[in-house]
C-alpha cells in the first residue's frame, strides 16, 4: 500500500542522525520534524535566520518576530541562535548542514532537481531553494511517484526549469525510497505491499533494481 | 552630527522618483512599516525595490505597489500577492528573482566594500544566463554583483542615537546586511534608547553604518502565517 | 551527539605533524591559550599556522615556535617575537604575510562557502605578485582565496554545550570568523554555560560552527602593551 | 620653525568634521585623538573590531580583552560597538571610514605610499595598512619630510616597496601640509617661519606652489 504524506515523513526521519543540523523545506519535509526517532537529538535550521526551531506556538505565545521560513510562527528550542540571512546562506553553502528535505516537481535521473516555476503560470520565486539544492551535501527529495495526470516525476530528464544541477541524493516517494548513482534510480526499499513492477511502470527515468528489494520498516 | 530624526516622514523626506531602494524584512517580519507608510504617503514612484519579498496585498510593500509606485522589484520570493501578479502580468511591473541566499550575499559585499561575490547558487539554471561561472576546486560557481542602492530602509527592535541597532529573533534576517550597503542607511526601531544603554558586544549594526534614524510608532507587526500547536 | 570535551589535551588529541591550523586572537588578546598549551605538550610538529600574529617570545604561538612545531606561519603582522625572527632568517620557518583585512575576509569566505573574494587591498604591490587582478566599476581588486585549514582554535568568552559562543571586547577579532571556517572547530571558553542560558538573539557564533568545546583553566590574559592615562 | 610631532597632530586634528568616523594608526596619528577641535564629535576605530575608541585607561582598570591595533590597552567610549575583523575590514573597504592618518616612509607624487617593509630588514608585516590604504576615501599621511639621512620622503617615485598605489590625499609633516594633485605635492600651507625655499629644497617630486603660501594656525 502506498503511502501517505505522513508516512513518508516518518520513513525520511528515519535518514537522521544524532546531532545533524537539518533544513526542512515547506510541505511534506517540514513533517519530518514530527518523527525524530527517540534517542537522537536534531537541529533545526530556518534559512530566515534561527538555528534550533522548536514546535508552533501555543495559542497566545505567537510572536510576530519569530517565524519559519514558510513564514509560519514558530518556536525555540533552547540552545538556538539567530542571525542575518547572509550567515544562514553562508552555513548552507559551507555544508554545515548536514541534511536538507525538500519538495519537488521533477527529479532527473542524474540527480537534477526542478521545483520552482512551472512555466505559463505565475512564477513566485525560488526562495532559498537555489542556494540549498546548490550547497547541501546531502539532499533528500519528498515528493509523489506521478504528478495528478498519472505521469513519472523521476525522469530522464527533467522537462521544468530546473533549480539545481546533480544535487540529489535520494528520494522517498508513497511508493518507494530510491538513490540517485552513476546510472540512475537505485531502487533501494518499496512500500509495504508495493510491487517491483509498479515502481517500473511509474519511473521514467532508468530504474536500477538489483536483487530483492526490501520493504520498508516503518 | 545628528543622526536623530523625529519621525518617518523627516527621515524619507529626500527620496525621489526613481530611487533604488533595500527594505529589510523576510515576509511581513521585521518590515519598516513606518518608512513603508511615508513612501506612500509621499507618493514617491518609479522605485526600485530591493526585497525579499514584496508583501501582501494590503501590507508591507503590497501597500506600494497598490499605489503603483513599484517600477521593479528584486526578490527572491514573491508570493501571495494577487496585486502584485496583477501588474506583473500586465507588464506594468518589472520583477527579477533571484536567489535569497544570493540576495542576501549581494547585500553583504556591498557592505563590506566586495564588488562580486562568487556563489554556486543558481548554475546550470535560468539565473545563470548570461552570468559568468567559474571553476574553483571542480565545482562551478556563479559571479554575482554587490547591490549599489541609494537608501537601505531597515528595522530594528533596539537602536541609540549613534545609530547602533539590535535586531530581534528572526526579525533580523536581511535587515543588518541591507544597513551595510545603502549609501544612506534609515532604521527605524522600535525602541530608541540614550547612547551607552546598549552593550556594545550585543550590537548587530554598528552605528557608521547608519545614518538615520528614528522612533517608530504603531507597529502593526502582522503575522502572515499564524500556526499554532494544539 | 555530545561536543564537549574535558579539556584541551583530549579536544586537539587528533591534530597531527603537518596539519593545516586556524588560530584565533589579535596579539595576546582572545588568543587559545589552553590549546595552546596542549598544542606544545603534544610536540606536534611541521604545522602551518594561520593566526593574524605570532605571539611574542615566550607566550601565545610564540611557544609553539620555541619548540619548533611550525612549518609556515600565515600572518599580516609577526613583530615583537626574537625568535621567530631567528627561524625566518634561518630558513627554518617559511612566512606568508598577508594584509589583515584578506586574512580576516579569506577566513569569512571559507565560513560562507565562497571558494575566493575580491578585495582592493595589496593592488600595485608585491602581494599582487601572481594574483588575478580584476577591474570592477574602474577600481581594481585582487582574487583571493578562502581558506583551507584542518583546524580552527578559537577562544571565547562563554559558551554553552551546543558550541554557541559569544565573545568579549575585542577579543572577538578573528575568532568568530575561524570558528566559521575551520573543518573542525575547536573552541575554548571562560564560562561553560548550559544550553539554553545564552540569549540566542547575543550569540555571535552558532554551534553548527563548533565541533568541540571545553571550559579552559588559568587564563593568563596576558597584557602585550600596557598603557595607562594618568 | 618646524612643527613637533605633536604640533603635527595638532594640524591633522584641523582636518576633522563633526560625526567624522576616523582610523588613527601607530605613532603621530595616535596623538591625533587629544586634539579634536571643540564642538567636534569623532568616532575612532580601531581596526581590530572597534568603533568609539575611548582614552587609555586608568590603573588598575584595564582590560587585556580590550586593546587598540597597536595592541595598547584602551577603554570606550559610550556609543561603543564591538565586531568582528572581517567586518571592521568590511567598514573600511567599503568608505564608511570618514579619515584615515597614517605615517609613511616614502609618499610619491602620484599618492604612493610606503610604509611597510625596508628591503635587507626584518619584514614584520603590513597588518591592516594595505587595506586601509587600498579603501579609504581620505588618507592624510603624518610624517616627517625628511628620512634621518636628510634625504626627502615625498618622492617622484617610492624607492621602497609600496604599500598601496594612489590613495594618498593630504601630507602634513614638520614643514608643510601638501596636497596631492594630478600634477604632484601641491604646497597648501607653511610651518611657521618656514620659507617656501626649505620645502622645495627638501621635496623630491614635483612641487606645486601657486601664489603665497600661508602659514599654518595651529
Amino acid at each position: 500500500m502506498a503511502l501517505d504524506k505522513f508516512q513518508i515523513a516518518q520513513r525520511i526521519a528515519k535518514e537522521l542522525k544524532d546531532g545533524y543540523y537539518v533544513n526542512l523545506g515547506i510541505g511534506i519535509p517540514t513533517l519530518v520534524a514530527n518523527y525524530v526517532p527517540e534517542g537522537i537529538n536534531v537541529i533545526l535550521q530556518s534559512e530566515n535566520g534561527l538555528l534550533g526551531m522548536g514546535p508552533f506556538p501555543k495559542e497566545g505565545k505567537q510572536d510576530a518576530d519569530l517565524i519559519n521560513a514558510g513564514k509560519q510562527t514558530i518556536t525555540t528550542i533552547p540552545g538556538s541562535s539567530f542571525f542575518d540571512s547572509a550567515m544562514s546562506f553562508g552555513m548552507i553553502r559551507s555544508g554545515k548542514v548536514d541534511l536538507t528535505v525538500l519538495g519537488a516537481m521533477e527529479v532527473s535521473e542524474n540527480g537534477d532537481i526542478a521545483n520552482w516555476k512551472i512555466p505559463g503560470k505565475m512564477v513566485k520565486g525560488m526562495g532559498g531553494a537555489m542556494d540549498l539544492v546548490a550547497s547541501a551535501k546531502n539532499i533528500v527529495v519528498a515528493m509523489m511517484h506521478t504528478n495528478p495526470k498519472g505521469e513519472s516525476k523521476l525522469l530522464k530528464k527533467c522537462h521544468l526549469p530546473i533549480t539545481g544541477i546533480r544535487c540529489v541524493k535520494k528520494i522517498v516517494t508513497e511508493l518507494a525510497v530510491l538513490e540517485i548513482c552513476d546510472k540512475g534510480f537505485k531502487l533501494l526499499e518499496r512500500a509495504p505491499g508495493v510491487t517491483v513492477e509498479e515502481i517500473i511502470s511509474k519511473t521514467e527515468g532508468n530504474l536500477i533494481v538489483e536483487g530483492d528489494v526490501p520493504e520498508m520498516a516503518i | 552630527m545628528n543622526k536623530l530624526y523625529e519621525n518617518a516622514d523627516l527621515a524619507i523626506a529626500d527620496i525621489i522618483d526613481g530611487s533604488v531602494l533595500m527594505l529589510g524584512g523576510f515576509g511581513l517580519c521585521g518590515i519598516p512599516e513606518n518608512c513603508i507608510a511615508a513612501l506612500v504617503k509621499k507618493g514617491v514612484k518609479q522605485l526600485t525595490c530591493i526585497s525579499n519579498n514584496a508583501g501582501v496585498d494590503d501590507f508591507g510593500i503590497g501597500l506600494m505597489l497598490q499605489q503603483k509606485q513599484v517600477k521593479k522589484m528584486i526578490s527572491s520570493y514573491v508570493g501571495e500577492n494577487a496585486e502584485f501578479e496583477r501588474q506583473l502580468l500586465s507588464g506594468e511591473l518589472e520583477v527579477e528573482l533571484i536567489p535569497q541566499g544570493t540576495l542576501a550575499t549581494r547585500c553583504m559585499a556591498a557592505g563590506y566594500g566586495m564588488p562580486a561575490i562568487y556563489t554556486p547558487a543558481g548554475v546550470g539554471t535560468e539565473v545563470a544566463e548570461g552570468k559568468e561561472v567559474r571553476n574553483f576546486n571542480g565545482k562551478d560557481y556563479l559571479l554575482e554583483m554587490a547591490f549599489d542602492a541609494d537608501f537601505a530602509i531597515v528595522k530594528a527592535w533596539k537602536g541609540d542615537t549613534m545609530g547602533n541597532l539590535i535586531f530581534k529573533d528572526t526579525a533580523r534576517n536581511f535587515n543588518p546586511l541591507m544597513a551595510m550597503a545603502g549609501k544612506i542607511t534609515i532604521a527605524e526601531v522600535e525602541h530608541l534608547v540614550p547612547t551607552g544603554e546598549l552593550d556594545p558586544n550585543h550590537i548587530h549594526t554598528p552605528g557608521i553604518y547608519v545614518q538615520r534614524i528614528f522612533e517608530g510608532k504603531h507597529y502593526e507587526k502582522r503575522i502572515e502565517q499564524l500556526t499554532l500547536s494544539k
